[in-house]
């Protein structure tokens, strides 16, 4: 299997339309946690990149240009914690697939983990500290086993976001211990983290795309 | 949702442009930015101090612009941080050669994007420094969370860090004064009521009709524990109280003292409660030497206030005293 | 009712006494009065300027104290006018010798107080004169009425009386000065909420969630109508269209403008409506010579504002320009 | 019949007593023309009257005195319209009364032209602005036709409170024309007005005092 720029523009499209589609949830989410922006954050970021994708970004060929110029997009509309988070994420990512008008699945897969691993520098967050690492170092984790055993990138990202799925559920018993979110203390836990759950977003959607791209060519 | 705006996605927008036309010998706004900053920017010989983070906390950020405090403001949208190329706009049109100091409230998307701009900018040879202000008590600052934000004690440094570029020290004095702000600033508020961001349209939490929140951010977050809602006296004594043993403040020190609205409650209520914790230290044999009561730093129609002291030094008390023309912080 | 007091009846009495403690070097409360008075009153060859009203307008009108503005602000009970007693005692405390001039809001309760002051202090031989502001234009100024109230307006008759004063004027002067204030400055405000006085436990009317009153006053009256929530740009169309037209202000005129917050406002929709009127001035070819954009005279905890223009000549430009260090008018 | 200061003292207390009882009612009526605190305003005033009275006031025994003293009390006591108003009312009445210990039918006649007089002149209001002048010149006018034609100052008092009660009705039609609720314009048509109101409730309460008074004496 192989991944064109026309691939990667109709992901990130369809990550812009459920991102418009969750984002009365995302802020009800993030109305317990935080400061109840979550979904205006990512709607303001995905419709920034999509206004992209359909002028100039829309005929880049180049996959790693492509995903580096979705994250400068996506940063320079967000602010917030998300924007240098996701941005980070894109940008990692964007440096490995460089150059690359194909991608193969090992790209890919490495295209994914470090992606994952770019929120995790830049927010310095760890595993149970109640935000998106909790979904993408679970995944990363999935990822990586599968993808070492099997070398079949589409179970391993089905691994992945089982993963990240679970990683996601594990935050509502949290007690938040970074971001607004910590202030809460105690009262932090019951709640779905929002980062956490759009993380989740973003790599299901992936992997419902692959799942199309994959039944489209057999 | 009853605001007085416009398009409610454009309300930053339109702030910016009234905030400039308001004063229009004393700032510019950037074009095609949302920075404001002094009319005469860059200011030769001088260490630029730059501020900024979401808007919603009006007279924060560029009310502090002006000869003395602030050389530029950057507004992200409603209570969200401004994005890196925003700041990275603010750094350049301020440097004059002699740096440009960033003054950051501690949040992961402010510090995180401050920081980006701070790269991109060094990338271009500018030289930057920042300080990062945690006054907020509330919080327990311990190695399990990023540690407190940043409130209105936001402002001392604001008028500290802009006394010192404005008598001519270097990027690092600068630094290094506002980091003994920081370390001797605490803060902590309450809000009786929430507030809404107009694009979301629903407040950001519900209080009933006889609670009030203690430990509030300036950002409608929820505070660290909700109760019913007690006399100015009560809440400024509990305010105080956690303030003055955190740091500690001691019998003897001498502080300045800040109480702030956070953006619907009536000046008087400010005083009442100024009242109150004055009587405080006073009993503590603490020593006022400056009081300043007022919105500050709010959280767009909360009502609700914050108390800060600061823990004064000489060098600290000339600095407060310094002149400031900035539109929300004469001095 | 959600306020940060202590006892609804003490609120005054409470917040006099956390303005005082906040200021103690700039101002002094008068003994057993709810009269505040500069630090340093009576000042020697100079008349004096003293203000006043009922509470819950703060800055009004203590924060006004202060070299070049006010001598001494008297504070009634919540929206009620004080006493003529309170305001004798201000008058005998700030007499140098040169005269009192005293700027009185046009409402029944306010000029019979004052008036009856003026009667005993003339009685005890202390010159005395006077100005009634009335610079609201929402209620029409017919044979019918007592005629308009006084609102926004007043601060800048105790900037420009407190100018004259300061630069040596005479009582008739400072009287004919303050007057050519009056004619030439106008006045209309509107509200998204109510605001409750404390001791009565209730809000002064009630506004369903759709509605905003227009051309209300500072004391929790009703306006003269009630309308659907506009945009800021519509809100401010019709106040400013309604003052243009009343003085009238012309092509080439120069003024000041003022947006006026009345407790409850976040800065950030005062700065959105001044943006829209400094539109229509420019569109109109009339010419804005300084802008104020905060909350100056406040009605408790009421959401709304209101927009104030003075037309300006040469003269009342140099005193709106000559230096002030009230609190809440640093100039 | 006779006044000493001890009955003018005992129908003050009384006023302070029903004012205290109305001042609910009496807000209500301001919320609805003015700014609501006409109960408080009328509350405040003879709570510290009654205070006076309740210490060295209370000894007085010239009439004229009492009267003027309780007039100024009210005066600095309450602020709003209605200090300056009833405090010019009761001290133009206790000039009258000056160096009395004894006050007969006439005086206390003379006493309440004086005093709603005090009103008239302090104000600048006429019948038919909306305010306490409503009732207290329609009283005064009936106080002074059955005076002149019967010299019974009962029977006058009882035409001067009937007046005075058709006069605060008359307030409910009308349109202000003074005070906070001129700016109401049409709007405040449909509510009596608060200083009509207590104005009637001040001459119904001596009206109450006589006829107990009389009542013990036969
Ligand atoms: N330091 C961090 N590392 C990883 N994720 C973080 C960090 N800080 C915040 N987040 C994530 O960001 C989410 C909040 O995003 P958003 O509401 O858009 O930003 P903000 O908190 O600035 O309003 C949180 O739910 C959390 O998952
Ligand atoms: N000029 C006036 N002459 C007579 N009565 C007046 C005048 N102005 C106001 N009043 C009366 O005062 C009443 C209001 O009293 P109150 O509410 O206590 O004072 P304020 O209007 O200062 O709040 C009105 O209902 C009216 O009857
Ligand atoms: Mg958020
Ligand atoms: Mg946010
Ligand atoms: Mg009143
Ligand atoms: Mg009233």
């Amino acid at each position: 299997m192989e991944f064109s720029a026309g691939d990667f523009i109709t992901y990130f499209q369809s990550v812009a339309d459920l991102m418009e589609k969750q984002k009365d949830y995302l802020c009800e989410l993030d109305r317990k946690l935080g400061d109840g922006d979550h979904g205006v954050t990512m709607s303001i970021g995905w419709q920034a990149v999509l206004a992209q994708l359909d002028s100039t970004l829309g005929e880049e060929a180049d996959c790693g240009k492509l995903c580096i110029q979705v994250g400068k997009t996506f940063l320079n509309a967000v602010g917030s914690s998300v924007g240098p988070l996701y941005a980070t994420a894109l940008m990692r990512g964007g440096k490995i697939l460089k150059g690359k008008v194909a991608v193969n699945e090992e790209q890919l897969y490495e295209f994914w983990c470090a992606f994952c691993h770019g929120v995790k520098e830049r927010g310095q967050a760890e595993i149970g500290d109640k935000t998106m690492v909790d979904t993408l170092e679970p995944a990363r984790e999935a990822l990586e086993e599968s993808w070492q055993q099997e070398q079949n990138f589409q179970r391993a990202f089905e691994a992945a976001v089982a993963a990240g799925e679970t990683g996601m559920q594990s935050t509502i018993a949290l007690t938040s211990k970074l971001g607004r979110s910590s202030r809460l203390g105690e009262r932090s836990a019951g709640t779905q983290d929002p980062g956490a759950t759009s993380a989740f977003l973003l790599l299901s959607s992936f992997s419902a795309y692959l799942d199309t791209k994959i039944a489209n060519a057999s | 949702m009853k605001k007085i705006i416009n398009d409610p996605n454009q309300t930053v927008f339109d702030m910016l442009e009234g905030f400039t036309t308001a004063y229009p010998n004393r700032v510019k706004q950037l074009e095609g930015t949302s920075v404001i900053a002094r009319k005469d920017a860059p200011v030769a010989n001088k260490v630029a101090i730059v501020s900024g983070g979401g808007s919603g906390h009006e007279p924060a950020h560029a009310g502090y612009i002006g000869k003395g405090m602030l050389d530029a403001a950057v507004a992200g949208e409603m209570f969200t941080s401004p994005t890196p190329d925003q700041v990275l706009e603010a750094i350049k049109a301020t440097d004059s050669g002699n740096g440009v100091f960033l003054i950051i409230k501690n949040y992961s998307g402010d510090v995180m994007n401050f920081e980006m701009a701070m790269e991109m900018a060094e990338a271009e040879g500018i030289q930057v420094e920042k300080v990062i202000v945690n006054d907020d008590v509330a919080v327990e600052d311990s190695e399990f969370t990023t540690g407190r934000l940043g409130i209105a004690g936001t402002i001392f440094v604001h008028k500290i860090a802009g006394a010192m570029a404005e008598a001519g020290a270097s990027l690092q004095e600068v630094k290094d004064m506002a980091e003994r702000v920081v370390n001797h600033v605490r803060s902590m508020g309450m809000a009786l009521s929430s507030c809404t961001v107009p694009a979301v349209g629903k407040p950001s939490f519900e209080l009933a009709d006889n609670e009030m929140e203690i430990g509030i951010g300036i950002h409608g977050e929820a505070g660290i524990h909700r109760k019913p809602v007690g006399t100015a006296d009560e809440i400024a004594e509990e305010l105080t109280e956690k303030i003055i043993t955190d740091l500690p403040y001691k019998e003897g020190n001498e502080v300045a003292v800040m109480v702030n609205g956070l953006g619907a409650t009536p000046e008087m209520e400010l005083f009442i409660v100024n009242g109150k914790v004055q009587k405080i230290l006073h009993e503590k044999g603490i020593i006022v030497y400056r009081t300043f009561v007022g919105n500050f730093m709010t959280s767009l129609e909360m009502a609700g206030c914050s108390v800060t002291l600061l823990k004064l030094d000489s060098e600290l008390k000339k600095c407060l005293d310094a002149p400031s023309d900035a539109i929300a912080f004469r001095v």
